[in-house]
């Protein structure tokens, strides 16, 4: 099995053979000499040249992604196959979705239809958890549309306004 | 003593405070809303009562529904933990009319001392310093930067009913001022019931330092010592020690008499803690009082030896208190992380849903005290509050080393949380120093993390690969293979349960 | 002060180790047996040696491979925990031959202390009191009857090379002597490698008191005072207090300085235990020395409030002790539970393989030891004993009540442990009032279990008609159904690794 | 579905609907008044007349046998549908096959075929995680086999000897 394995702002080529005993793994092209055990399906145990590592595994956002969690730090790592034709996130060029980073109530907008918004400004309020947090742009752009209304509950992801 | 005590409270709180009803021997009552039904309060309980749908106006704020749990179940004794009704005087009058004993102060000590601007007055009567401010609640934006022009910027706007944070906002320039107060207010409305704002002259760079007290029915009233909590986040404690730290000597002594003299002047009977801000010349200045068990009373437990929950029922059963000032003892140094369902990566928005693993720390010098299970799912109604991490140690370095090897051992998946602030922190050499004060937090998240171990990450990628292997749609194997141990599956349990 | 310690054992102390390595800034250094692979100590390393197959004398028991491990890894100094390697002096030879420092006390001191027969010679030497027995191991079972009729019966079997009630026997009559003394020879020579058997004249209904010793290469030698350990099963120690109960004034001192003494005459260094029985008139007699960390240290951690590994490895780094006799103070009460993977409903018969639950307990108060998982699968090769679980409280009542808040929260599923056992220890008045023996526990476990309470039993009833309703051959349907929350599934974590 | 559960000596007739919402339980005939919750797939949560359970169940030796565990005790259930014929266990009359309660190895016999046994004598020793263990005869009898040799390492579950 071989796969690409990005991970904070790092890829490495991975060759895994686990169904030899004890399975045998390559980082980069080069025999990375790692016990590889998995303690069960979401917990994985590596010696690697002497250091021990146990990895807590779980599910990303996306399909492909995995967080890796351990106690010297977390990460998210994106796994593809390079075999496959790799796609490139894209989106609309130029559109930005803001959705909502988790389950809540919008308590009031901040900005209205056509206002410019400077990268970091918050665009608008959300309440959850007994915290009111605003939400801010990721870029500078025009607010185009406000997708949720005020006294509104969304669920994570939501998509709450479009910013062009 | 009593037979058996009502708690009006969930989470973390009401475990802690179950425990020790347990340990005096006394049963303890649970109450869930519909969100709360498989949460851990309510799984370790034996009695429990619903009290009503998820909003928390609904049943954890719902005076008469909270009163009608306690009747029903026959209890005595009604303890409201923190947050909730805990510091609405409404509560101790309503326990009165039924016949049930509150465990916190009385309700006129409650009112006298929840106001912030009435306990400032009071503070102030008694010859304790406070920083300069507005007495009563502001009336409109107008009068805000009035005031705030009359005792220069910065200035700090705070919710009159509460603490915690909630409808607090620094504010450096006058033109900030109406949309501060505007946020400050809604906030304030929204965690207390109260929209009530007032202002006061910013102290900067402060430390928050506050002594803990204990009062019985018969005029003995002592302190515990203080707590350090000036690693905050937006006014919001993340941190919190004892002792304080670089404190002169005698200090301890003349704020706990100040603290002492407040609670006798307002009347005050049960557990409460009075709040310092303490400036780079070690002046201390009286902030506020709350009149109900703090979050973070277990680091004043292990440097004492005492258990301040237990001490509050009985002073609430009208027994003497068993201690004088001069018996109350400190021994080494103890820390609080407090773990919320938080994204520190993501401007620390609320994460609630699904705990999918949890992996807590053990051994030396160590407490837990927590309100979450491995499967819960975390409601997104309440508090992000999911447990305290509680390290003792000989002194304040191997209480740190301790705190550092928990969160080490710590794992938390399928929602996030703020353990890898904690991590940052207690490894940052600044707060190792001790070097800390309100802005230590906000001036550490300016910078940039550290980057992550070379070797972590190659290692991660491996087990990043290994996991993926058994699993992607275009995976080689249906599982990872390898050693038998590794075929063994929590996926063949629910099967398996007739043997 | 050391880089890095290689821990030359397994289990819940290889995690304490390495706890205390932690908490100093150094690394600690795992080793396993093929059997451990994924034993909690190598998940929980950072650096980790596998040192053989699963057989004790194939890896654990292996000095040469112990230290290979050490030399391949930089190990400066080497801590060998108790059990195992710990009390034979080829280890801290082979220690020295290789430049490894060993964190206890020196070959020779561990020679004179490590056979019972000498360390007796020894403590009559120091004019401390010993129960009158045999010097040398027997030879015949017509010797052992020989002096057993000189001593007069009952007399105890004894192993002279260890520790932890194996090897020893209880013989009331001459005529049982001789099967008994085979039994003794044969676990002996199995524990320890070294069948010999020594013969003493039993103190009927003892105490065993023992005192915690720590002695620097400097010539100071402190105590930490006593830890009660009567609670004993087949002379297995099964709970642990400190202080002792019921200790005249004056008492803790006394043997203290005896204690003390024996260890200087010995030329002992670090930490270590000398055991005393304390007949009814609380006179005390000399057992044995143990020269090395005991299993019941948390105990005597928790009421002094000093970590014992930590100072065993400052004494090994040689440096002076910090603390001089009138430093040690002692603040509540303190008890610790054994866990083992043993079934009381069957004579305690072993009970390894797979924990597939595993809830633990947790607040004020608490320490858990441990050195499991749930899931992991607990060997048949070593020790059963899975974790320590110890509660502190300001008195021993406290203590008590926490400790039996614990036990109720506490769940193995998926083998048996003795957790039952520790419920109804805790749960008796006799055990609550102080009055325990070593005969204590065959007394209580002669008598029947306390009937399960009616109430708890028909919702049983109900709870195993429900789990057994989805899985049953004969189920009508193939899950609970109910409530959302129960959609969630372990099952379905396996397949949603990959989101 | 209605269930027959033997528990503790006590036997209840349970009849539960898991179907509706919530589930509707009947003890011996009466409405059992239970909030009934299965939090995991091994976990029960039980609110019967404001009394609080929580039980831990985890499969037993045998078909159709649960081990029930919660704060207040461990019991072992065995649950049979009375729509079925109750087989009673009978076993061969008064031949009794002593089993291995553990894994481990038989270091000696302390009786020999064709010896006379009393009730709770010991039959032989075995040794596991480093405790010598006496196997004793649950019944007076004669030790008519020995099926396994010292030193021989068995399996749990075993057949070590017969007695009859």
């Amino acid at each position: 099995m071989r796969r690409l394995v990005a991970i904070a702002g790092h890829t490495f080529a991975v060759e895994l053979d686990l169904a030899s005993e004890p399975p045998v793994a390559r980082l980069d092209g080069e025999p990375a000499d790692a016990d590889l055990r998995r303690v069960d399906a979401r917990t994985v145990s590596l010696l690697v040249a002497g250091r021990a590592y146990t990895f807590y595994l779980e599910p990303g956002e996306a399909p492909g992604q995995l967080h890796v969690g351990g106690s010297a730090g977390n990460a998210s790592a994106s796994i593809t196959d390079p075999r496959r034709q790799r796609r490139e996130p894209e989106g609309e060029a130029g559109t930005l979705r803001l959705t909502a980073p988790m389950a809540g109530r919008v308590v009031r907008w901040l900005a209205a239809p056509g206002d410019e918004l400077a990268a970091g400004q918050a665009v608008l309020v959300l309440e959850a958890m007994k915290m009111q947090n605003e939400v801010r742009s990721p870029k500078a752009g025009r607010l185009s549309a406000c997708l949720a209304a005020a006294g509104e509950a969304v669920a994570p992801g939501a998509a709450l306004a479009e910013i062009e | 003593m009593f037979r058996k005590i009502l708690i009006a409270n969930r989470g973390e709180i009401a475990l802690r405070l179950a425990r020790a009803c347990r340990d005096l021997g006394i049963a303890p009552v649970a109450v869930f809303s519909e969100a709360d039904r498989e949460a851990l309060h309510v799984l370790r309980a034996t009695e429990a009562v619903g009290i009503g749908p998820a909003p928390p106006r609904e049943s954890y704020l719902n005076v008469e529904r909270v009163i009608a749990a306690a009747r029903q179940t026959g209890a005595e004794a009604l303890h409201p933990g923190y947050g909730f009704l805990s510091e609405n005087p409404a509560l101790p009058a309503a326990c009165a009319a039924a016949g049930i004993v509150f465990i916190g102060p009385p309700a006129a000590a409650m009112e006298r001392l929840g106001s912030k601007t009435a306990a400032r007055a009071l503070a102030r009567s008694c010859g304790v310093p406070v920083v300069p401010g507005t007495v009563n609640g502001l009336k409109s934006a107008d009068e805000a930067r009035a005031r705030a022009a009359e005792f220069g910027y910065p200035v700090m706007l705070k919710a009159a009913a509460g603490g915690g944070g909630k409808g607090m906002r620094l504010v450096h320039r006058a033109e900030d001022l109406g949309p501060a107060l505007e946020l400050a207010a809604a906030e304030a409305l929204s965690a207390f019931g109260d929209g009530a704002v007032y202002l006061e002259k910013a102290v900067l760079r402060p430390r928050h330092v506050e002594i803990q007290v204990l009062a019985d029915q018969h005029g003995n009233c002592i302190h515990l010592g203080e707590r350090e909590c000036s690693v905050q986040r937006r006014h919001q404690k993340v941190i919190e020690e004892s002792p304080a730290l670089r404190l002169p000597a005698g200090l301890r002594e003349r704020m706990g008499a100040a603290a002492v003299a407040v609670c006798q002047a307002a009347g005050y009977v049960n557990a409460g803690t009075v709040e310092f801000l303490l400036d780079a010349e070690n002046r201390f200045y009286f902030l506020e009082v709350n009149t109900r068990l703090q979050v973070e009373h277990p680091v004043t437990e292990l440097v004492t030896g005492l258990d301040l929950v237990q001490r509050q029922i009985a002073v609430a059963a009208g027994e003497p208190l068993d201690l004088r000032q001069e018996d109350v003892t400190w021994r080494g140094h103890a820390i609080e992380c407090r773990l919320y369902a938080e994204d520190p990566e993501q401007n620390f928005f609320p994460s609630p849903g699904r705990i999918t693993r949890l992996v807590t720390p053990a051994g030396p010098g160590l407490r837990e005290d927590s309100g979450i299970y491995e499967g819960w799912n975390v409601p997104l109604e309440y508090d992000p509050l999911l447990s305290k991490l509680i390290a003792w140690g000989e002194d304040r370095a191997q209480a740190l080393a301790r705190m550092r090897r928990a969160l080490a051992e710590y794992h938390i998946g399928g929602i996030r949380s703020n353990l890898p602030l904690f991590r940052r922190i207690l490894d940052d050499p600044e707060f190792a120093a001790g070097d800390v004060d309100t802005s230590y937090l906000a001036r550490l998240l300016a910078t940039a993390p550290p980057a992550l171990d070379g070797n972590w990450l190659r290692a991660a990628a491996l087990a990043a690969a290994a996991g993926a292997g058994g699993n992607g749609a275009n995976g080689s194997a249906a599982s990872a293979g390898g050693p038998p141990a590794s075929a063994w599956r929590r996926a063949a349990w629910r099967e398996e349960i007739l043997g």
